[in-house]
């Protein structure tokens, strides 16, 4: 079958497992974000890729052909590191020839690729610049077009925006987006940044600890997360415990909650975004779905509102919009409403 | 500030104590007559001259670059393999072959100086021109064993294993990244092997004193009847040959660099 | 094949081997068509070390060397010198038979080639009244004043101490006799400012006056007294120490008939006068067969009976001796 | 990233090494030590054996004293030089680029001036004629020129001299890659420049220091031109005394007695010091 | 006067000016953010407070006094610095200990003190761990408590949270904040982190080259920035130029905008944020404050949905809630509506 998958691979170094055992499927053409907090080991999973890491256990196919054993060298992958790797003894035009150039490749047609490449990461001219004298977002560039010089199967970053300055990351990241869709390349990106996964991504595969939590497009990882990590890293969120108390009914410390996709029986978690709960004044009815509660304090950002709210004994926080700002303040009785399709029923992490 | 006068005092005279003798040196080369006077006695060119009209002295003199030139490029010939093994692969057993490279630095020379003696002649080419190269090239590995080993480290890995998933096998990633990115360190391991080996009298003298008169042996040697001030327009010209090669490196490398220094904030 | 007629001669290196590079080699090769490759050898017994390291694996960096007669002696109880045939030497006739070595069962294996002397030197600016004994060096007021030789078998004191103080040399023939000549020498370690090893170290110190008076080369004072330093040489009344170097011919040479012609033509008396104008060594033959002028002989040598050292000893009880030496001077 | 050795490629790379190095310092060097064990035969050589003689010899009083003299002058030697090169290199870290190399070419040719060399232009200005002392006199600090050399404090002038630029370039990389924020953030802490330098680089750079001194120990404990130039006989090293064995006594065997001596005293020394400061790395 | 005040503050390096003429007033017990994009001298300024480096020209007076030329460990102002230079050969205790000891104070006093610290800093029981090894957060406090244990007159931190990760660092600015106001000390942090700005300040300095933009509260630096250099650079905004048509009127490609404040004629620029734009389906009635456009594309973050418009040519960002998502997808004829008070009017930067 075509695009790659991982058979149960497992990575260890020494006795530390930095990936448990982990079967995934990429499909073809896809623009993958792994996304995990620090040392969950993306970057491990990254290299296997690569061929970097030997794989302790299992297998990686690309295409159906089994690459495990195959040496990096010979892999043709693209790969941009998290430094860039630029090579420093080289132009920016030698750099991008540079995997041309040791397969023999003529001068006349290096040249040309050069040209061609800077276009597309739109440096044209550069070609003869020492890489020492360009900017952060230029090196980026450069480091992409050199990984694309040989149309490689398989497109392979490592946090590759980490080193650039917000505004720039911004653009950047819409870019590569951009020229992953002209070019079609399966391509993996490494990031910890979850803005960044789902800004660019077409499917966010989320790890924590070695382990892979959830693999879906960053929409359904927003909206449906599989679990409290992926709830809780993902954006931020309030997590409710309950017992099932009824058919789609949640009891919960100071009321009962709805909720669809609820089991019949036993406790269960519920996810909420601060952005979905809605606030008024006054002590609430008590209805199902909404709870009274107390503000704890109030944040103005600029562009949000965050309301910290007490319910009972529990600490919720709600997100609105100045427009929408219900008009309250600290120490003021509120009712809390929590929509149904907003409560997300979580499975064990 | 007072601070800064004491500094100021301090480098001046950590500056003075360095420079003292190579003035008394300097100073003695121009003596007129025949003789280490100092303060001179007179002055004149001639023991500069000396070095190059008189036979023996130029012959010295050539026969010391051509060895310290022949040791030095020995010596980082082993150190290179070594040094890049060293950093290229896992290996303990290892460290004891990188011991053995430190370690001729580490011996009092005369010891190493007569374990060549023996060694020459039980092997039967005593007396042949090359062996002191071998002789120097080994005791000088030491050197640049420690550059190398810097350099190395300094190396991104990273970089290599960008070549490699750019399609680099270990030997296109020696020659085409390592290579360029280590030349600065051998060139400096290389330019101290080459100074010291110009100066070095013992192991020199004993590997084949009779055959390869250095200039060092040939001051000894000179010692019988006197010193001449062409002792000393040697030492100068040493020293300005000295001057000359780090000067250049430091032209055209990053000298602190290459001794080691190293900031964060280097790399822009 | 003109290869074949050439040989190595080893002799110390600075202003001795470049003199016979000038003065001698160039007659011998120009007399006998044998070219000469001359080595540069060093001071002291370093050069035996290598001749020896050497001999045992069958070398040899030079066919002929000049080795002074402690080495020699040395040398021969290890054999490496190769036996001479004074029958194609016809001129070593000339040479006084004290410097001929000769192996235990009488075979000759050096023929001498120079002597030097070592005297009592001083700066005529600082001691204004020359010295004229061993005596000197003894004295109270000389405190920090001498520059002495370092080796027990390159100063030879104790030959001088008991020539001067018991009344001659042999005293040194037993080891108690030696202990107090030691002990006598030991009394004069306060007046010594250095104790050197290259002589030139002591030759600059002497020259400006820093160090006044010591024992040293008599033909290298007498160099820098004729260029103009304060530098005088005096023979003792005791006499001053007469040394010599022999030409030795290395076992592993293969070229044991030309170093015949070589010494042969080396100890012509004609050879040995050049020697003493053009070297200022002392000649080996007897002055009479020389046509040194009074003024020239004087330069080189003295008409005082002179000290010659107790080979015998040196080389008998050597480690004993550089033992004693060694914590003599340490101390 | 690092790799096992695999092919025969990869062991070809550290063979060549390893063999040059075996054939021209480890068997030269068991040369030496099989001398160690020969008979001296008095008044000529030695001849293969198997004997403690040599051994035996050096364990007396006396050279038990040249030996501990030995230590302490090339300890001496390195105390001295780190203790004028650690604030010298500190310093020289913190000024610009252009200072550092200005001084770093000046300390590497000095590095390359021949021992003799080094003990004439000492020997000359410790002298009486020419010497010191006579700037001395004319400055009124001493009524009459004096000579300095030779002395104990002249082998040490002598040796400070010819380790110091040694010391530089070794502590050089330690000193420049420390963070200069931990001075910082000492003075915005109240410690001022001085006592910052003491309580913070000096610690801080500890290991580096006794590695240093333990280079320059090992350094100047093979020294044996210095102590004959500069010093009476009372001031030679074992260094000394084995170039005269080896080269004036003939007697190699005793030589290599002495230095396998030396260099396992001197081997040991290290170890110790590298053990400590192990240990106190893991406390 | 009370607070710290820089009187026309200069700082040269060789040719180039890092800091250019700067007056400034801090009042005492603020909570002050530096905040500017890389290179902009922020870490300058902060090291001229502490007399890490001599200003080139101006006077620093702290309580009116001229601390200029005082030197640093006279000064006693605890900082923190970007990488904590914690000193590796101490244990946490003597780390914090550090300037008790240098001045002298009693082992049995510091003890205390350390303790004290610690506790302060939720690092109770840490006193005898050797530095290296702590976790970053834990280093951060550590270096928090040495920084604090002189309680200093001012307390200076650069980019304090910069190395540590994203759920870490908002944690850390909330507690960092908690901890001023606990104790007033007057607090300057260095961050190119507007977010964290707005989180943690009480005052905000914007700097970009070596100047000052404007100095207010985080609010009023997100409500009113004074020039276009602010608006973008704190959140994302539209600029949109235009031309005074009449009292209070604003001529801009594609209709009229109306604004407060704005003068009586000339052209000036706009700065609109996105999340006060309101879009709705259709195209618009082409009342003032009101303009036709076109949606280009639109981007579902999860927490908010981005609609890019085209609008006259111009490129213009909306930002909205899920709940209040227009029922619009690119292609669309839309109306934007740009409420009068959203419309905020810029100076020259
Ligand atoms: N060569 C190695 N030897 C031992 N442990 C390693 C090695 N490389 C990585 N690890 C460990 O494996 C785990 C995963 O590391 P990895 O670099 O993949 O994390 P990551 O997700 O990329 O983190 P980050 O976001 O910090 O880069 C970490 O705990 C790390 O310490
Ligand atoms: N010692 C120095 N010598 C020369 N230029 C310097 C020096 N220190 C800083 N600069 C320059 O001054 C400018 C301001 O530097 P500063 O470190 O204050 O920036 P910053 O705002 O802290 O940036 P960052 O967010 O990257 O830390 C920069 O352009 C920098 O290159
Ligand atoms: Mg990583
Ligand atoms: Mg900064």
């Amino acid at each position: 079958m075509s695009g790659l998958v991982f058979e149960s691979i497992v990575k260890k170094f020494g006795e530390f497992t930095a990936v448990h055992e982990t079967s995934l499927t990429i499909p073809q053409g896809k623009f993958v974000c792994l996304l995990g907090p620090s040392g969950c080991g993306k970057t491990t999973l990254l290299r296997m890729i690569a061929g970097l890491e030997a794989a302790t256990a299992g297998r990686i196919l690309l295409d159906g052909d089994d690459v495990t054993r195959i040496p990096t060298h010979k892999r043709d992958f693209g790969m941009v590191f998290q430094n860039l790797a630029l090579f420093p003894h080289l132009t920016v035009g030698e750099n991008i020839a540079y995997p041309l150039r040791i397969r023999g490749v003529s001068k006349s047609d290096c040249l040309a690729a050069v040209k061609r490449l800077l276009d597309l990461v739109q440096l044209p001219d550069m070609a003869g610049r020492p890489v020492s004298k360009l900017s952060g977002g230029q090196k980026q560039r450069v480091a992409i077009a050199r990984a694309l010089a040989l149309e490689p199967k398989l497109f392979l970053l490592d946090e590759p925006l980490s080193a650039l300055d917000a505004k720039l990351r911004e653009s950047m990241q819409i870019e590569l987006k951009q020229l992953q869709q002209k070019l079609g390349i399966t391509t993996i990106v490494v990031t910890h940044d979850q803005r960044e996964a789902m800004t660019m991504a077409d499917l966010v595969v989320v790890m924590s600890q070695g382990k892979v939590h959830q693999v879906a497009p960053p929409v359904e990882i927003y909206r449906k997360p599989k679990d409290a990590f992926v709830a809780d890293f993902i954006g931020s969120t309030n997590l409710i415990s309950g017992r099932i108390s009824g058919s789609g009914k949640l009891a919960v410390p100071g009321g009962t909650l709805l909720a669809d996709d609820l089991p019949a029986t036993g406790d269960v978690t519920l996810s909420v975004r601060p952005e979905n709960i809605r606030v008024t004044a006054g002590s609430g009815d008590n209805t199902p779905g909404c709870l009274a509660g107390e503000v704890s304090y109030i944040r103005d950002l600029g562009a949000s509102i965050e309301m910290y709210l007490s319910v009972a004994g529990q600490q919720i926080t709600a997100i609105t919009t100045p427009s929408d700002r219900p008009d309250i303040a600290a120490g003021d009785a509120v009712s809390v409403h929590f929509p149904k399709d907003a409560c997300v029923v979580l499975g064990d992490a | 500030m007072i601070n800064t006068f004491i500094l100021r005092l301090f480098l001046g005279a950590i500056a003075l104590f360095m420079a003292a003798p190579l003035a008394v040196v300097a100073g003695v080369s121009f003596n007129e007559r025949k003789s280490l006077s100092f303060p001179p006695e007179g002055f004149s060119l001639d023991w500069y001259a000396q070095i190059f009209t008189e036979d023996s002295w130029r012959s010295a003199l050539f026969n010391s670059v051509g060895v310290a030139v022949g040791a030095s490029s020995l010596a980082v010939v082993v150190a290179f393999p070594l040094a890049w093994f060293l950093w290229r692969f896992h290996a303990p057993w290892a460290r004891i072959v990188q011991v053995l490279g430190l370690a001729p630095f580490i011996l009092p020379p005369v010891i190493t100086a007569l374990g060549f003696l023996s060694f020459w002649t039980t092997a039967g080419s005593y007396g042949q021109a090359w062996t002191v190269v071998i002789s120097h090239g080994i005791f000088f590995v030491t050197l640049p064993l420690v550059t190398l080993t810097l350099g190395f480290e300094a190396v991104d890995d990273s970089l290599v294993e960008a070549a490699a998933t750019m399609g680099a096998d270990d030997r296109t990633i020696l020659r085409t990244i390592i290579l360029p990115l280590i030349l600065p360190y051998i060139i400096s391991g290389m330019a101290f092997a080459f100074v010291l080996s110009l100066n070095e009298y013992i192991v020199a003298y004993m590997a084949v004193g009779f055959t390869v008169e250095t200039l060092p042996i040939k001051i000894f040697n000179s010692l019988r009847y006197g010193y001449t001030p062409t002792m000393a327009s040697v030492t100068v010209l040493f020293v300005a040959i000295a001057v000359v090669v780090f000067g250049l490196i430091a032209r055209f490398g990053d000298l602190p660099r290459l001794l080691g220094a190293w900031r964060h904030d280097d790399d822009s | 094949r003109a290869q074949e007629k050439s040989l190595k001669i080893g002799a110390y290196g600075g202003y001795f081997k470049d003199s016979f590079d000038k003065h001698i080699f160039p007659e011998f090769t120009k007399a006998t068509g044998i070219s000469v490759e001359s080595i540069a050898q060093p001071t002291g017994e370093a050069w035996l070390v290598q001749l020896e390291q050497a001999a045992r694996a069958g070398q040899a960096p030079a066919d002929v060397s000049m080795i002074s007669q402690v080495s020699m002696l040395r040398g021969s109880a290890a054999s490496i010198w190769a036996k001479l045939d004074p029958a194609k030497m016809p001129n070593i006739e000339n040479v006084m038979p004290s410097f001929i070595n000769k192996y235990d069962d009488g075979s000759v294996c050096g023929v001498g080639a120079v002597t030097w002397y070592i005297t009592l030197v001083s700066n005529s600016d600082v001691i204004t009244q020359a010295p004229s004994s061993w005596e000197e060096l003894w004295k109270p007021d000389r405190a920090g004043q001498l520059g002495l030789l370092a080796l027990v078998t390159n100063s030879f004191l104790l030959d001088v101490t008991a020539k001067t103080y018991f009344g001659g040399q042999e005293i040194l023939d037993t080891e108690e006799g030696i202990m107090k000549v030691m002990d006598k020498l030991a009394e004069l370690k306060d007046n010594v400012q250095l104790w050197y090893r290259d002589e030139a170290q002591f030759e600059q110190a002497l020259k400006s006056g820093e160090i006044p008076m010591g024992q040293y080369y008599h033909d290298v004072a007498g160099l820098a007294a004729a260029d103009g330093y304060p530098v005088r040489s005096t023979f003792p009344k005791e006499g001053g120490i007469n040394d010599s170097g022999s030409w030795a011919v290395s076992k592993a040479s293969e070229k044991l008939d030309l170093a015949h012609v070589f010494i042969d033509f080396m100890s012509q008396p004609e050879i040995q006068t050049l020697l003493s104008r053009k070297v200022g060594t002392s000649p080996t033959v007897a002055r009479a067969k020389t046509s040194l002028t009074d003024a020239e002989f004087a330069s080189v040598s003295s008409e005082i009976e002179p000290i010659i050292p107790r080979y015998d000893m040196y080389q008998q009880r050597a480690d004993w001796l550089s033992q004693k030496w060694t914590e003599l001077i340490v101390s | 990233m690092k790799i096992k050795p695999r092919t025969f490629s990869d062991y070809a790379t550290i063979g060549f090494p390893a063999g040059m190095l075996m054939v021209f310092f480890v068997i030269p060097f068991g040369i030496m030590i099989a001398v160690s064990f020969f008979q001296r035969v008095q008044g000529a050589f030695y001849e293969p054996a198997f004997v403690f003689d040599n051994y035996a010899r050096f364990l007396t009083s006396f050279f038990g004293g040249i030996l501990g003299f030995s230590i302490g002058l090339a300890a001496l030697v390195a105390v001295v030089s780190v203790l004028l090169a650690f604030p010298f290199t500190y310093i020289l870290t913190r000024m610009t680029r252009r200072t550092q190399v200005v001084w770093l070419v000046f300390l590497l040719s000095v590095l390359s001036l021949s021992e003799v060399l080094i003990g004439f232009g000492w020997s000359t200005l410790l002298s009486r004629t020419a010497g010191i002392s006579n700037l001395l006199v004319a400055l009124g600090v001493l009524d009459k020129p004096m000579s300095l050399s030779p002395s104990f404090g002249a082998v040490m002038t002598g040796m400070v001299y010819q380790t110091f630029p040694y010391t530089v370039l070794v502590l050089f990389p330690a000193l420049s890659r420390l963070d200069p924020s931990l001075v910082e953030v000492a003075r915005t802490l109240g410690s001022g420049p001085v006592r910052s330098f003491l309580n913070v680089v000096v610690p801080a750079l500890r290991n580096s220091i006794v590695s240093t001194l333990i280079m320059v120990f090992v350094f100047a404990l093979g020294c044996y031109l210095l102590p004959q130039l500069l010093g009476k006989p009372s001031h030679w090293t074992l260094s000394v005394l084995i170039t005269d064995q080896a080269i004036y006594q003939s007697n190699m065997p005793f030589a290599a007695a002495m230095a396998v001596f030396l260099v396992l005293v001197s081997l040991s020394l290290v170890a110790i010091s590298l053990l400590y400061g192990k240990k106190e790395n893991a406390a």
